[in-house]
């Protein structure tokens, strides 16, 4: 099983040299952290600047440089700020390659719910909408199951959605899959997890073709 | 082509008003101070609130506007502020009657007032929210955009498909005032904000029908770059100094020295 | 009758301290000329710039800085320079208090015709359409009748039209008028005119009420 | 509220990539030339062209769009060049099959092969053109204007009321290439523009599929202040420093020396 930080180094796997990225809040938020070697990404936060650089010193804090999550922040030299509107352009037009955002549930068909949970205080969706709506590439990142050791990853979501039909890859701490017409297509395991532990933790449609190796971290 | 009109030409007499022109009495929209500034505004309207969380908010005229005491407002903001500061002063003076936004976190006294049904919380996805401001600015009533489809944000709005994708029909918002934060301006109420703090300020100051903006630096017009004006001042209707900035950091975070 | 500097002369006592104002081409241009003492107004140009100044002097002129006309400008401190969507958005979003332009046609239910003449090449309505479309206040600057003595206040437009029911006023040679339901209301003969020979003049519907006093200029 | 995050909070970690991070391998889209620039544009191909008049033309990109002699091409431009610069030079070599333009005036050879029916024209009003190419760039697939209701602009085109007022539906324009030219950039795409040059450059070098941009000067990223960036370096693909600019005038205008 992986932890958080593992999750988060699968993940940055995926990066492709020269992608903009949006990283939520939480593991997300991580995979900064494990940008393979020889590759460079730049990372927008929806709230308007691209080019995030790391947190600021102690002292350093600037009440007027912030990222989605209200973090104080620093710039990159090549970073640029912009308004909600236009930052949502980039995000509604394509131009961010890649979005890594938490979730509570993934349907086998790509449905994500996120920001929701009826009968308790909704704080609201933020930039998860359009988030979602638009990234041709959207991963997930998250535990398999919840705390009361039921699959987050489903047949249909229960909870309401976030968006319909966008996740195109699930890395959880215990695989990663695809998500095809067919159902999430298991393409990795987690060190020390076999094939069995996944099928039981997974309650959607779960595709398992041939031999599935086990992550490389 | 690369003619040169010369004397002669009648055009050639436009823009001999500029040698008359007492370049110091052209557009004055400065105001003395925030309570000046929202003069107007009174219980039942709508209000635009620039800011993302705590950064880039118009601290002044929220201040004023708890001053003011009008109630029953609309406010479209992207948050609520927290308990003690932002729109939350608002709240707690229960001035608000509904708050259109897109997350609303990190305040108990907004949270309260919502589950005990006091206040109507309309939520909108930002990226949604920012289009509709700009929009209601620009003079585009409505919009196609994928953001909700499918969801519950989508309810009893039109859908429809472009290139085989679905898209929700999103309208224009307008505000009968909007409160602006930016980082200098002129008496023209040309605008230069900075950092994160622009976020929503431009596209709100663009759909007011009354716009009002707090700077920190009120400055001469030609010390700035008509290059450079992030907002120009046209869509401004009164611009002042504001005064004593907290500018409070909600999530201060810092990394340790190596 | 006036002349073009008359017509433009008699439109700027239009004009309202604080407005923004965007000339079209031709007689409309000639109207900074005349701006009342005391009365301040910006001029936009719908290429991307507010507070549009002077012609440069000779050897001043900047490739960079030109008018909708494509003429070599000035800006004025307190000016701005903008992209076309968002000189676009400040125009239908009206806050350009005032357009003034040219026209061929104009009907008297306030439809305009000025961009096309079938047969003729057709070089475009560049901004037109979205001037006409969108300012609460569009004046008319122009001859009452074409080369060949014939009304250009017509009952319907015979040309393509530029815009449906959106001029508010008419300012020829001839006459002042305002656009109401009821067809062109006379408000002012232009010296030497008389009511008889803007009647003769005038194809559309014409309402004259009580006596029609001169233009002051 | 105002907490400092401290080490042990896991998302502390985050952004330690910076310090193995080499400032100088980050994002490099620059290409030597305008023949490299263009690389990949064939005939049939839609592309975008910034300026308006000749203020603000890709000039170095269209000399290499001759030489490199792709014809059967869609050109969405507000205006036609002049006969003999601009894009007027693509139009001598018959390059161009149909323009999409708001105003295609002072070109004798545009004329000809417009009236002989060798040129398609598509015109359009000059807002919604800007505006369709940033909604192309935006992810908006159409949206609702007043601008040429009533009009042959409108033919076949959905007709709403909204607020009691006609618009009709107008949707995004996208192209293969945006061929865009600004004054300053850097290697991140990051531009600045110079007065009026602006124009429809920001707007295009959102919509293109590629975008290959021009600048006078191509500078270090540091030199270029982020707050004062005019269009964020996402939405371009290729840059490199244009040559021999000769920013012909359209209509010299002077007054006297008083």
């Amino acid at each position: 099983m992986l932890d958080r930080n593992g999750i988060a180094q699968r993940i940055a796997q995926e990066l492709q040299d020269g992608w903009y990225v949006n990283l939520g809040i939480g593991i997300p938020t991580l995979v900064a952290n494990y940008i393979p070697k020889g590759i460079s990404v730049e990372f927008q936060s929806e709230n308007g600047l691209l080019g995030m650089g790391p947190f600021p010193f102690d002292g350093e804090e600037d009440a007027d440089l912030i990222n989605a999550g209200k973090q104080t922040v620093t710039m990159l030299p090549g970073g640029s700020i912009f308004d909600s509107s236009l930052s949502f352009a980039m995000i509604r037009g394509k131009h961010v390659q890649l979005t890594v955002l938490g979730a509570m549930e993934v349907a086998d068909n790509g449905d994500i719910a996120n920001w929701k949970i009826p009968g308790k205080m909704v704080k609201g969706m933020g930039g998860a909408m359009d988030l979602v709506a638009s990234a041709d590439n959207i991963i997930v990142a998250m535990a398999h199951t919840n705390k009361r050791g039921q699959s987050k990853l489903l047949r249909q979501c229960t909870l309401p959605l976030t968006g319909v039909k966008c996740v195109k890859k699930v890395v959880t701490n215990m695989a990663v899959m695809d998500i095809t017409p067919d159902g999430f297509k298991l393409l990795e395991r987690a060190p020390g997890v076999s094939v069995e532990d996944i099928k039981n933790a997974t309650e959607g449609r779960l595709v398992v073709e041939g031999e599935i190796p086990e992550m490389q971290l | 082509m690369n003619s040169i009109l010369r004397s002669g030409n009648d055009e050639l007499l436009s823009y001999l008003w500029y040698s008359t022109l007492n370049l110091n009495k052209r557009m004055n929209k400065v105001v003395k101070d925030a309570k000046e500034a929202i003069e107007g505004i009174t219980s039942g309207m709508t209000l635009m609130v620039g800011g993302f969380g705590l950064c880039g908010i118009p601290e002044n005229c929220i201040s004023a506007l708890v001053d003011l005491g009008a109630n029953n407002l609309t406010c479209i903001s992207n948050n609520a502020g927290v308990d003690d500061f932002g729109l939350g002063l608002l709240l707690q003076q229960k001035q608000i009657k509904k708050m259109i936004s897109s997350y609303v976190g990190e305040n108990d006294e907004f949270e309260r007032q919502m589950l005990s049904g006091e206040l109507e919380v309309d939520l909108i996805p930002q990226g949604s929210l920012a289009e509709r401001c700009r929009a209601g600015g620009a003079g585009i009533p409505a919009f196609f955009t994928p953001a909700g489809y499918g969801t519950e944000v989508a309810f009893g709005k039109e859908v429809r498909y472009f290139d085989g994708k679905p898209h929700i029909l999103e309208s224009a918002l307008h505000a009968d005032f909007a409160l602006v934060k930016a980082w200098k301006g002129d008496r023209f109420g040309n605008l230069i904000f900075k950092g994160t703090a622009r976020n929503f300020n431009p596209v709100m100051a663009m759909a007011g029908k009354i716009t009002v903006v707090e700077v920190e630096h009120l400055v001469e017009p030609d010390e700035l770059d008509p290059n450079t004006i992030h907002l120009p001042g046209v869509f401004v209707q009164r611009i002042f100094e504001g005064k004593n900035y907290e500018k409070r950091i909600e999530q201060r975070t810092v990394r340790p020295v190596e």
